[in-house]
């Protein structure tokens, strides 16, 4: 009799207990597929992207054009693809430089305190006020126009709300008691910081880190429209969705929604994926209260 | 739209309400607003009409010439006044003219003016210019308006109020211009023409095509210009109407003359040749557009009939193979060790200047000439056309010499942005010399059409297609027309050019 | 070495309450932060100038605008010298600066008219619709991310947090263009575009209501997702913590366990981000501004970076800098305020 | 000077979170080496204020602390780490005073990790568990998964790691059951005899405190009268 | 084991309560395990045990608190709402919870009070919410019962503007037990609430809540606090290793003739008034308890019986308990100092 025989679990309100099985290997197969796609296709299919073809102008998908093609003849799909590998590109690394520069900026800032913090935070409002685009046509500026000066100029001017949400996070941990315990344990500033304060920023960290993939994607492709960016006839998802505007308008939506969807399909992935980790990073998870 | 208190669109014919893409920077005379001759606000000596034939505005009847061709005289009209209640005089007029030509006015067309020697008054309502080299097309340049010499002399010409509240002779006076939004227009009760029909005129800023094409869809605006595409979406509304004015508003390819391949006359002419200008003004253009031999629209009375060139990839691979340039392993064609190969720019954000240049280069490819397309900003194509091809948009309507002269003429070569193909070809320079000198039409007409041969032997750019502009409008007032628009295109072209004279309906 | 222990001093009886002083604090912290915005301003102005001076574009081909590509080289080069662009950017920087501080902002090359006209003519647009727009992103990001974190997992958290992404994902001319369809096409109900009625110029404050109210909901929407999703966060770890379990043992209602408890110490991170969405509400403000034809601020902004007309360029930068310090400084306060383990004095 | 000079010793310190009311006014501690001393008072009289002073995390406003005779001159990480590390100390409340995010083992390894002492971890961390009663079940948890209790032996053990020569032990057994009191009792008394470590035991039972320290001192207090002198060590 | 069916009937009623908690690796925590037991009106019962015995998690199970990897069986059936009716606590939905159980039929004073107090809200705050929430008082009247909810707990009127972070461990201590006490709750489980308190504030608590039971409420105490229960219960659960190993009156308990159980024997010597000894041998894992009784390990009477899990028959589940009427010496007294 020393099992009972019925144990109720206690599910927690509101959670289906389906779905939530699903939710991982799902954005995980998305990812994979998409990473498989942007690094095979342009490697088989031998096809110029850029290629017009005024013959073949907004096709509805179709078997020859699963995607269709858009107003000058350019199979959506290959372009899907080849955009896919630019935006990730510009949306992924630009957003991991922002979170990186921000949480170490942020983390240096609060953990240290005192006057360094003081003097690292005006920083970061000079920086935030210089107008984003202007910061961002000028590191262009400095390069040619390409994939990476875009990477880092979006990556340079994202950093700041990291930095300073990081950096008030800390800011309130540091008077914890168990920060008392490690100092009493002879940590140095540093291994207080990295051990204890930051992890404890991490789910913030990185939520805007996913939050600000897809922003970097649109931002490239506003950089673009400026002349600044990638030229705007590249594909890029950005490019694409900007240019297919008055297709849509005009009544032909698969210029728009392809794209549109290759955009938001890896996005969704890679944020559930985040919000699986940040979960797993979270110390209540196994157990968190049901209620 | 919503129901509202003022006099919305949509309701009664006495006022109209219009959309369009650009704000104007300044509404001063002074510095630019208005020169193509429609500006609502002021009048210019003369102006044109639907066919672009210039007849008197503020002048009393076309200049006298003198028989050198290098004085102008107007008689002005008397009796006139600003919408202030001050009188026009002369004074107004050479005051205009005076200040635009002053070296610290800022107004970056003053070179259109170029020719202007001296302009003085001479009493109350005559004016003279005087010319410092006989200039065919000088007429053409007098649609400039004329501004109050009271008002705005009392201000800073670059920076001063002039530029926001503009007083003039026109049939309309600014009530507000709300910047980024909307320039409010009511009619002057004063007029010298007559009081307008249409009481009120305002012109909406909406830089995007589409907001302005739902815009005007929900009912918020009169009319509109709109990109093909989207206009054709109005085709089968029955309350709206369609116009696609034609224009000289071409699009080519400047083929510099210093880069060894496209200074090439074999791979111009190729190019000429390889081209598919059909195709673009049907895909690209979605038909409100026709093909461009030369500046000069087809239809344009100027245009040599007979410089037309068929698309005919065989003759282009013909005349290429003739000239020595082999197709190699990658398909594109070799000349001694020189690659058939070049880079075409286009400013980055045009979308209909990306489009040629992309079907250009694909027309090129199929000949076995790689073109690699690039954008970037004026800044960054500036320094690059001496060796690079770019993909240019220019065009006036009112005479050749506006459009042939710095285009083709060698004397212009990398001037600003004039001749940027760096284009010099003898007969073109003595032609084009010729004909600016020359008052007589039948002798202009020959030496212009000699220009065109000459241009269609050596096509230092490759011209592709002359753009309509399209516009969509309600279909409330009668006897609605376009003009021939040119490339720049402000607030006062597009149907609704003489609104001064509309009749509603019924 | 003393063999006296401990006892010293009996406590007096204490007078104060032994509340947190929190006024003192908070006026020091504004005190310093007034001190410090005076160099940064002047950093911010002077890096404006640096930055447009080594930008690609150049004030007398954006000053010609298309009347430049037909104009002689001579008459560029004379508008050069008028417009008075050469120079070297520290000593133009200086100039401005000293004018400025006399209160004379100078002219916008540009727009062709005095700095400090332009920015009042327009800016009080800006600022409503901002305000406008900014306040509703904050409500509805702290109501639905709420509304999400205290059923994670659930439909509900489920749909926001993928539409979430998705407006992040969608650039605001997009939400603009799909703001106009629905509600100015579709349902017929608010006005497309405009201040005022396309015939009508005189602002009443009903008009203003209506036209405000599609770009301000677009403006709003598009800062919408960070907010709700910090909320989330935040809110989701506070529900796990002891605090919220003990409010629950407490018998306190979902309301209040959820706001009083939950919300209270998850919104922390939201607040700071309050102050530094603000440079991005700027940049939404500029997208939303030109689809709605909205006569702000958000126009010049642009023309003023591409056309590197200093003055006017350096005056915005001025504002978007008071702007944002404004923004910290508020959000710091919140924060001090909003948790008492964090010292004012540490802001 | 003594030739051996006391283990901690605080003098005249004042100390407290408002400069204008500190809640510990003029106090004098003094615990020889080896000597273990039990702080007795009420409830909030700044028991664990001064404890916190004691060991070098907070900074007092008036006062200084010797520590083995010789004078602490920063607080917190402006403390050189050989002093900081010299106290070890247990906190009144184990759930505040572990870090949610590690587990039990790692709780306990952390200050030898902390002082680069990683081999050292590997192996002391299971001794350590070991005789405080944690077993290797218990390590693997992270603190909410465990027992007040629980998780408050692994604070000890995590005290015990760097073998400090002065051990602060505040209220280290408020929450513990007998059994578990007197074994950790035992183990910090072995452990004392093992290195000859001082002890200032903070805490409310004076029957406990009396049985287990040389000798016990009292803080005044404000809302009840201070209780008379403890009548000296009762070993 | 039953009080009888004609008794009247018990406040709360625990009929083989478990609690599992699923680790990582499908292993489980026994946490708690078949425990029964009862609390009438007006009754306190004392709940003892080793640390990391699953006191806690059984008032969690009671209150529905646990977290989401727990599992629970058995039934806890506590009277009301309406006399004659009983709700089982643990079958009840979060909502009936929520609203008409916590806080209002059955209060709680958790350990580690200042964790479970929201950082960023004052003392004062807490506890007049709690005031409003419970008793819908509003205006001065709040103001009057806030201060006099404090007052109930000794906590100083001063402190009230406090935070959390702000507080010593008894302030704490007495902020929970106010929160708890605000309802009037029939039942109140009081998870260690003495912890940190002095012993004049010991006394104060511990009759602040015998009150509390006198008034015809039920009182669940767990403490380890043996002197503070000896003063307050009028019986006594011990537990060990999840389950109850004696249910004892608390006059014969702590007095004459003392537990009968192994481990409570061992519980009361280690006392730093009795022998001060600790019980040899480590406390047993949950995750992996021995086949048979959990304290055999330990137990200086085990033998091979021991290998079955006793029953708890009568008022003590060993198979050797120390026998009931031995008359003298044995535990009458406490052992005294032990020299
Ligand atoms: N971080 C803090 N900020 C402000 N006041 C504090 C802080 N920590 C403690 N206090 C106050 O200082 C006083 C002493 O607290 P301390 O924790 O030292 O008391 P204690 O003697 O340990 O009490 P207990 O026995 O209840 O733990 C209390 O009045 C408490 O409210
Ligand atoms: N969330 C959890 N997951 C897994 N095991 C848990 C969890 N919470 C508690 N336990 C385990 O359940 C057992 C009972 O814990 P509980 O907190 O009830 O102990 P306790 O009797 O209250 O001890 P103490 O006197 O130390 O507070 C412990 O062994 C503990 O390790
Ligand atoms: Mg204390
Ligand atoms: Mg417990």
């Amino acid at each position: 009799m020393s099992i009972p025989a019925a144990l109720r679990r206690r599910t927690p309100r509101g959670t289906p207990a389906t779905g939530r099985g699903l939710r991982l290997p799902v954005s995980a197969c998305v990812v994979a597929a998409v990473l498989l796609a942007v690094v095979l296709v342009p490697l088989l299919v031998p096809l110029d992207e850029q290629a017009v073809d005024m013959t073949n102008k907004l096709h509805a998908p179709s078997l020859a054009h699963p995607f269709g093609t858009d107003d000058v003849g350019r199979d959506v799909l290959l372009r899907c693809v080849y955009g896919l590998r630019v935006s990730l590109l510009v949306g992924v690394v630009a957003a991991l430089t922002a979170t990186v520069i921000g949480t170490a900026v942020g983390a240096a800032a609060g953990a240290v305190g005192g006057r360094t913090d003081r003097m690292v935070m005006r920083a970061v409002d000079v920086f935030s006020s210089v107008p984003h685009l202007l910061l961002g046509i000028f590191i262009v500026a400095m390069f040619r126009p390409g994939v990476w000066p875009v990477v880092i100029s979006v990556g340079l001017t994202h950093w700041l709300s990291t930095a300073r949400i990081v950096r008030a996070e800390l800011l309130s941990l540091r008077s914890r008691d168990f920060v008392d315990a490690a100092v009493s344990g002879g940590a140095s500033r540093w291994r207080v910081g990295v051990r204890h304060l930051l992890p404890g920023v991490l789910p913030q960290a990185g939520l805007a880190a996913v939050l600000m993939v897809p922003h970097a994607i649109w931002h490239e492709s506003a950089l673009s429209f400026l002349g600044l960016g990638l030229p705007t006839h590249r594909a890029s998802l950005g490019n694409m969705i900007q240019d297919a505007r008055g297709t849509l308008l005009a009544g032909d939506w698969w210029p728009t929604l392809f794209p549109g969807l290759f955009l938001i399909v890896p996005t969704l992935a890679i944020a559930s994926l985040a919000g699986v980790w940040r979960e797993r990073i979270n110390p209540r998870r196994r157990s968190e209260l049901m209620l | 739209s919503a129901p509202d208190d003022g006099g919305g669109p949509g309701g009664g014919t006495d006022a109209l309400t219009v959309g369009v893409a650009q704000e104007p920077e300044t509404l001063s005379p002074l510095l630019g607003y208005g020169k193509e001759g429609n500006s609502k606000i002021f009048d210019g000596l003369l102006t044109h009409d639907a066919q672009m034939h210039l007849k008197p505005a503020l002048a009393t009847h076309l200049p006298k010439v003198s028989k050198d061709g290098r004085t102008y005289t107007y008689d002005l009209r008397k009796g006139v006044t600003f919408s202030d209640g001050k009188p026009f005089t002369a004074k107004d007029v050479v005051y205009t003219y005076e200040t635009i030509l002053d070296k610290k006015t800022n107004n970056a067309s003053k070179s259109e003016l170029d020719a202007v020697d001296s302009v003085h008054a001479e009493g109350e309502h005559t004016v003279v210019f005087r010319l410092k080299y006989p200039y065919a097309a000088f007429a053409e340049r007098t649609v400039l308006p004329i501004a109050s010499k009271a008002v705005a002399s009392k201000t800073n010409v670059n920076t001063g109020s002039y530029n926001t509240e503009p007083v003039g002779t026109g049939p309309y006076v600014l009530t507000s211009w709300r910047k980024g939004e909307k320039l409010s227009f009511k009619a002057n009760p004063h007029y010298w023409g007559g009081k307008p029909k249409i009481k009120r005129f305002t012109v909406a800023v909406i830089e995007d095509d589409d907001v302005r094409a739902t815009r005007l869809r929900s009912g918020d605006l009169d009319g509109a210009i709109l990109p093909p595409n989207l206009a054709k979406t109005y085709e089968k509304d029955e309350d709206k109407r369609t116009f696609s004015a034609k224009t000289a508003d071409y699009r080519a390819v400047t083929l510099p003359s210093d880069n060894p391949v496209t200074g090439d006359k074999a791979i111009r002419r190729a190019l000429d040749l390889a081209v598919d200008r059909k195709a673009m003004v049907k895909s690209i253009l979605n038909g409100a557009g026709k093909p461009a031999y030369g500046p000069l629209p087809t239809d344009s009375p100027w245009f040599a009939k007979g410089t037309e060139r068929p698309h005919d990839l065989k003759a282009a691979e013909k005349i290429l193979n003739d000239a020595g340039w082999k197709p190699g392993k990658d398909g594109v064609r070799r000349k001694d060790g020189e690659r058939a190969a070049f880079t075409l720019w286009y400013f980055s954000g045009d979308k209909l200047r990306q489009d040629h240049a992309l079907a250009y280069a694909s027309d090129a490819k199929k000949a076995g000439i790689d073109v690699q397309v690039q954008a970037g900003s004026r800044e960054v194509i500036r320094p690059k056309v001496k060796h690079d091809a770019m993909l240019l948009g220019n065009g006036f309507p009112a005479d050749p010499d506006f459009d042939l002269y710095p285009t083709l003429h060698s004397s212009q070569a990398g001037n600003g942005w004039n001749n940027l193909a760096y284009y010099h070809d003898k007969t073109v320079d003595e032609q084009l010399d010729a004909a600016r000198r020359s008052r007589d039409p039948e002798t202009r007409k020959t030496a212009y059409t000699k220009v065109q041969r000459a241009l269609a032997k050596n096509p230092g750019y490759t011209f592709l297609t002359t753009i309509d502009h399209v516009y969509v409008i309600d279909d409330k007032w009668r006897g609605l027309t376009t003009q021939v628009e040119p490339h720049d295109h402000g607030i006062g072209a597009g149907p609704w050019w003489n609104v001064q004279d509309w009749q509603p309906e019924k | 070495m003393t063999e006296t222990d401990i006892p010293a001093a009996a406590r007096p009886p204490r007078q104060r309450p032994a509340r947190r002083a929190l006024w003192g604090p908070a006026a020091r912290l504004v005190g310093r932060r007034l001190l410090a915005a005076v160099p940064v301003l002047a950093a911010v102005t002077f890096g404006v100038f640096a930055v447009a001076a080594a930008s690609p574009f150049d004030p007398v081909q954006q000053y010609a605008g298309s009347a430049g590509l037909n104009a002689s080289q001579e008459t560029l080069d004379q508008l050069r010298a008028n417009l008075n662009v050469d120079g070297p950017f520290p000593q133009r920087w200086w100039n401005w600066l000293t004018s400025a501080v006399t209160g004379d902002f100078g002219d916008s090359t540009s727009l062709r008219q005095p700095v400090a006209q332009v920015i009042t003519e327009r800016l009080g647009w800006s600022v409503l619709l901002c305000a406008v727009g900014f306040a509703f992103a904050v409500l509805v990001g702290t109501v639905l991310g709420l509304a999400a974190a205290r059923r994670r997992g659930g439909l509900l958290d489920r749909t926001v947090t993928s539409l979430s992404y998705t407006l992040e994902a969608a650039p605001p001319f997009w939400l603009g263009l799909l703001g106009i369809w629905l509600f100015a096409l579709q349902f017929d109900v608010l006005p497309a575009g405009g201040l005022t009625d396309s015939g009508s110029d005189v602002v009443t404050a009903s008009a203003l209501l209506r036209h405000l109210a599609l770009p301000a909901l677009v403006l709003g929407i598009s800062q919408v997702p960070w907010f709700l999703l910090y909320v989330r966060q935040g809110v989701g770890d506070a529900l796990a913590e002891d605090a919220v379990r003990g409010a629950r043992a407490r018998g306190l209602s979902e309301r209040t366990v959820l706001l009083g408890h939950a919300l209270r110490s998850g919104l922390l991170p939201v607040l700071t981000l309050i102050g530094s969405r603000i440079p991005e509400l700027i940049t939404g403000a500029l997208l939303v501004e030109t689809v709605f034809s909205w006569p702000g601020i958000a126009s010049a902004t642009v023309e003023a970076a591409t056309a590197t007309d200093f003055p006017l360029l350096a005056a915005l930068t001025t504002l978007a800098t008071v702007a944002v310090l404004a923004g910290n400084l508020l959000s710091d306060l919140g924060y001090g305020l909003a948790d008492p383990r964090v010292a004012m004095e540490e802001m | 000077m003594t030739p051996n000079p006391p283990a901690l010793e605080l003098r005249a310190v004042t100390a407290g979170y408002d400069r204008s009311a500190p809640v510990v006014r003029e106090a004098s501690l003094t615990v020889a080496g080896g000597e273990a001393v039990g702080l007795l008072g009420p409830s909030g009289c700044g028991k664990s204020t001064l404890a916190k002073v004691a060991a070098l995390l907070h900074r007092p406003y008036a006062g200084t602390v010797h520590l083995g005779g010789v004078q602490a001159r920063g607080w917190r990480h402006r403390a050189p780490r050989a002093q900081r590390t010299a106290v070890g100390v247990v906190f009144q409340q184990p759930r505040l005073a572990a870090d949610p995010r590690l587990t039990l083992a790692a709780l306990i390894a952390e200050p030898l990790r902390a002082t680069g002492r990683k081999t050292e971890a590997l192996t002391r961390t299971g001794e350590l568990a070991g005789s405080v009663g944690l077993g290797t079940d218990l390590l693997g948890r992270r603190p909410h998964e465990v027992s007040d209790g629980q998780l408050q032996r692994a604070c000890l053990a995590r005290a015990l790691a760097l073998r400090p020569r002065v051990l602060v032990c505040d209220e280290m057994t408020a929450m513990l059951d007998a059994s578990t009191t007197a074994a950790l009792v035992a183990v910090v008394e072995e452990y004392r005899e093992l290195t000859g470590a001082a002890l200032l035991a903070v805490g409310h039972d004076r029957t406990l405190l009396e049985r287990w320290c040389d000798r016990t001192v009292d803080m005044p207090g404000i809302a009840l009268p201070a209780r008379a002198p403890a009548p000296g060590p009762n070993r | 084991m039953s009080q009888g069916t004609d008794a009247p009937e018990p406040l709360l009623s625990v009929r083989d309560l478990s609690v599992r908690f699923g680790m990582r690796g499908g292993r489980e925590i026994a946490a708690v395990t078949d425990v029964s037991l009862e609390v009438a009106h007006g009754e306190c019962l004392a709940l003892v045990g080793e640390s990391g015995c699953g006191k806690s998690v059984l008032a969690s199970a009671l209150l529905g608190l646990l977290p989401g990897n727990a599992r629970v069986g058995g039934s806890a059936l506590l009277s009301g709402p309406r006399p004659g009716e009983t709700t089982d606590l643990l079958a009840a939905d979060e909502a009936t919870l929520a609203r008409t159980v916590r806080g209002r039929r059955v209060g709680l004073v958790p350990q580690s009070p200042a964790a479970h107090l929201t950082p960023v809200r004052t003392v004062r705050s807490h506890l007049a919410e709690t005031v409003r929430e419970l008793t819908g008082a509003k205006g001065r009247a709040l103001a009057t019962a806030t201060a006099a909810a404090a007052r109930r707990a000794a906590f100083p009127a001063d402190h009230l503007d406090r935070y959390p972070h702000q507080l010593s461990g008894g302030l704490a201590q007495r902020a929970a037990t106010a929160l708890a006490l605000v309802g009037e709750a029939p039942l109140l489980l009081a998870d260690e609430p003495t912890t940190g308190l002095d012993r004049d504030l010991v006394e104060r608590t511990v009759d602040e809540l015998r009150g509390h039971a006198d008034a015809g409420r039920g009182l669940l105490i767990i403490t380890h606090d043996l002197a503070a229960a000896e003063r307050i219960a009028d019986r006594v659960a011990v537990m060990y290793a999840g389950r109850v190993v004696e249910l004892a009156e608390g006059r014969g308990f702590f007095g004459a003739p003392g537990p009968r159980h192994p481990y409570a024997r061992g519980l009361l010597d280690a006392l730093p008034e009795r022998a001060f000894r600790p019980i040899p041998g480590m406390p047993p894992e949950l995750g992996d308890l021995p086949a048979g009784c959990a304290f055999a390990p330990r137990c200086a009477r085990a033998d091979a019986t021991c290998a079955t899990v006793p029953a708890l028959s009568g008022t003590v589940a060993c198979h050797h308990p120390v026998p009931a009427p031995e008359p003298a010496g044995h535990g009458l007294r406490p052992e005294g100092s032990r020299t």
